[in-house]
């Protein structure tokens, strides 16, 4: 049976490609191919390539929209600010199986265009800037981030879903 | 997927890629009042053009520059803390100042482009006015010049004498090395005095940038 | 209007600016001192330039302070014992000069010697404290909070603005 | 002077007689300044606190002058009630353009409460998390020392201090300020 897309996972990785902060709801998923956290950090870091090899033809837009799809459900979408960080959300499509996917006959990425991520992207930007503007937030720093503020509202984005895409 | 060192740095225990459902970020035990927002609550646009007096900052800035100079050897030992603390307060406001431009914002990846930005976005945004000059050294490939006729921070300044050396625009010149190092442009601001017959107070930042910063302005657009 | 001399003093009764013009005593001569004398100029070389008038009796700059402020001190306790805590004094005048005097909440006293057909300078006082000392000194970070011996008063800017300042004086 | 004419005075110094500044250059100003302290010091808060009252203290001293000198005031306050309420209407309107409210008089009218609706030193501010800053830490504490100074050049003794503060869970921001003594003035030295 079909369900709304979600968002398993929001990443926020840093300049120097460090991750910042992993918010991670529901991973390992069962019959994707994300089944550990190793997959997951695999997987980011193989976002970062991404990344980088559009990055020379990017000048003006930060929404660098679907960065690849990883399996039938799953897929990896990402932004950048200016300043070199980076905000990457997988979403989940919502298909079980095999069924699920014939029955919305879209295939994978039909069913979300880059447009409705920009929404979730626009909330982690404005939740990172007031993380930030914390005089107490360490730029040095290479740990994670521990805000319980931050992680709420990241978790709650992610939570929202997708806005207009059901 | 096949890169030799990893880009996430050795992990921290919180980052490590333990298999575990949780998320990996650490709770915390910070108390939040249940009646009151938070800083997370409001609108980040709420101060955008919300003003406070001069004096306050005049006189919040003097404390600084007193409190630094207790702990220091010398001028350049004092520019140094001012430069950090502007370094601090330079990071956060050019990320806020990104996050309003929006859309509009682009993403500077020359180095014209990224002087451009600020001595005219950023200086508007946090002065109210655009920097007075923005020139090129002639001597020297990787050198530049963004000119103030009258720093804010030194309106109220007067330098004895046995410290000439002194400008407290180092501040600035920190907000500007943070703005560029935000946008991988690596390099030292230093802030020194230039006086003109109309501009007694007119400061000159100095912008040296690193050497990769000229390297990869050569590779991309062809050697300037 | 001539001016012949300025002083400030601060809540702990210390002359922490002077600066003279004219010499007060002896008959107006043509033109002003060459260079003004200034606190610290004052206090670290009182019988140089200060007492370059060879007349009998001369006093030191800094004596002068000291007994300007013995004066404007009994003579505003005096005022406030008679009518009040809110009444001041603003000037006196003898047959040479008068004095014009201006204090602040924060016991600033500000203390100005002219000629005697000067009209009340208190607000022109009032102006010196509001747009000098405040901008000036208070505000300038690189100038001690309190000013024992005159230090960071007698700033650049601030000499500047007086002297323009007591040109603009009618 | 009634206390809707002394809010006037404030709306009016700030609008006509006040250069303005972003806000967010000096919130982030004061933000870079606590942060050093912390690391400066190494997490002992309680000295950050004190720097804090410190630094405030000296910026007091000058600032009164700025505010005598801006809200053109010549008498001095008739009592302690008068003074809380200059402070709040007309002081921190000035400097700050907020206006706190006077509140928890003591029955001797020698101490009183300013509760701060908004603090724009604190915008974005979310103290660390190491277990002890939301204890020990008054991220304001600047503030108590700035009226402490204030009111000492005019002659006012008083201890000024936070006791409650968003920051650290509770549901205001409250700075108790009483009254020690009224000093008196100084003679000058007695020397011949």
């Amino acid at each position: 049976m079909a369900s709304a897309p979600s968002i398993p996972v929001i990443a926020v990785i840093g300049k120097q490609n460090n991750p910042i902060y992993i918010h991670n709801s529901r991973l390992p998923l069962p019959s994707t191919s994300l089944t550990t956290s190793l997959d997951l950090h695999l997987l980011l870091h193989s976002t970062l390539d991404v990344f980088d090899a559009r990055l020379p033809q990017k000048t003006a837009d930060q929404d660098f929209g679907l960065l690849f799809a990883i399996d039938e459900r799953l897929a990896a979408y990402g932004w950048m600010t200016n300043t070199g960080i980076k905000f990457v959300v997988i979403v989940d499509q919502g298909f079980s199986g095999s069924s699920g996917l014939s029955s919305r006959g879209g295939g994978l990425g039909g069913a979300i265009r880059d447009a409705d991520l920009k929404p979730v992207f626009k909330s982690i930007h404005t939740e990172y800037i007031k993380l930030i503007s914390n005089p107490f937030f360490d730029h040095e720093s290479t740990e994670m981030v521990k805000s319980n503020k931050f992680s709420k509202a990241i978790a709650k984005i992610a939570e929202a879903g997708i806005p207009g895409v059901y | 997927m096949n890169r030799d060192t990893s880009p996430f740095r050795p992990a921290s225990t919180g980052a490590s890629p333990t298999p575990k459902h949780a998320s990996l970020t650490a709770s915390t035990n910070l108390r939040y009042s249940l009646t009151r927002k938070s800083i997370y609550d409001r609108h980040l646009n709420r101060t955008k053009t919300s003003e406070l007096s001069k004096s306050a900052f005049a006189f919040l800035f003097g404390e600084m520059v007193q409190h630094a100079q207790k702990k220091v050897y010398g001028v350049q030992d004092l520019e140094k803390k001012l430069n950090q603390h502007g370094y601090a307060v330079g990071q956060r406001f050019l990320e806020l100042l990104l996050w309003r431009e929006g859309r509009t914002a682009k993403r500077e990846t020359r180095i014209l482009g990224i002087l451009q930005f600020i001595s005219h976005s950023l200086y508007r945004a946090i002065f109210q006015k655009p920097a007075d000059t923005l020139e090129k050294v002639r001597e020297n490939e990787d050198e530049y010049m963004i000119s103030d006729n009258d720093p804010l921070v030194n309106s109220y300044i007067s330098v004895p004498k046995e410290m000439s050396q002194l400008n407290c625009a180092a501040f600035i010149a920190g907000i500007i090395e943070a703005v560029l190092d935000g946008h991988c442009f690596p390099a030292k601001v230093t802030a020194h005095t230039a006086p003109s017959d109309m501009w007694p107070g007119r400061t000159v930042f100095l912008i040296k940038f690193e050497p990769e910063v000229l390297e990869r302005e050569g590779l991309r657009h062809g050697s300037t | 209007m001539v001016v012949f001399s300025f002083f400030i003093f601060d809540r702990h009764c210390e002359c922490i600016y002077l600066r003279q013009w004219l010499d007060a005593t002896t008959p107006s001569p043509a033109q002003p001192l060459s260079r003004p004398v200034t606190a610290s100029s004052a206090a670290t070389n009182t019988t140089s330039a200060v007492e370059k008038p060879p007349a009998g009796n001369k006093l030191s700059m800094a004596e002068q302070a000291k007994l300007v402020f013995g004066v404007i001190f009994s003579l505003r306790n005096m005022v406030k014992k008679l009518c009040g805590p809110d009444d001041s004094f603003l000037c006196y005048r003898t047959g040479q000069y008068k004095l014009h005097y201006y204090e602040t909440i924060t016991s600033l006293r500000f203390v100005m010697l002219t000629d005697i057909r000067t009209e009340n300078l208190k607000s022109s006082l009032h102006q010196i404290y509001v747009n000098l000392y405040v901008e000036y000194v208070v505000k300038n970070p690189l100038s001690p909070v309190e000013h024992p011996g005159g230090e960071g008063v007698n700033n650049e800017m601030f000499e500047l603005g007086i002297d323009s300042f007591v040109r603009t004086i009618p | 002077m009634s206390s809707t004419s002394r809010a006037r005075l404030g709306e009016e110094v700030w609008k006509t007689r006040t250069d303005k500044i972003n806000a967010e250059l000096v919130t982030l100003t004061y933000g870079s300044v606590v942060a050093q302290l912390c690391k400066d010091l190494d997490g002992d808060y309680a000295e950050v606190n004190k720097q804090l009252d410190k630094m405030g203290y000296n910026i007091g001293l000058r600032l009164i002058e700025d505010f005598l000198a801006k809200s053109n005031m010549q008498q001095k306050c008739a009592n302690f009630r008068d003074t809380a309420d200059v402070i709040s209407k007309v002081g921190f309107k000035m400097f700050l353009n907020i206006t706190p409210t006077i509140a928890n008089w003591s029955s001797d009218s020698k101490q009183f409460s300013l509760m701060f609706d908004e603090n724009p030193l604190a915008d974005f501010v979310e103290l660390p998390d190491d277990g002890k800053a939301q204890a020990e830490l008054w991220y304001s504490n600047m503030l108590c020392g700035v009226i402490r100074g204030a009111l000492e050049m005019v002659q006012m003794q008083v201890d000024a201090h936070f006791v409650n503060d968003v920051l650290r869970g509770h549901d205001t921001t409250e700075m108790r300020i009483s009254l020690v003594r009224y000093i008196d003035d100084e003679m000058p030295a007695d020397d011949e």
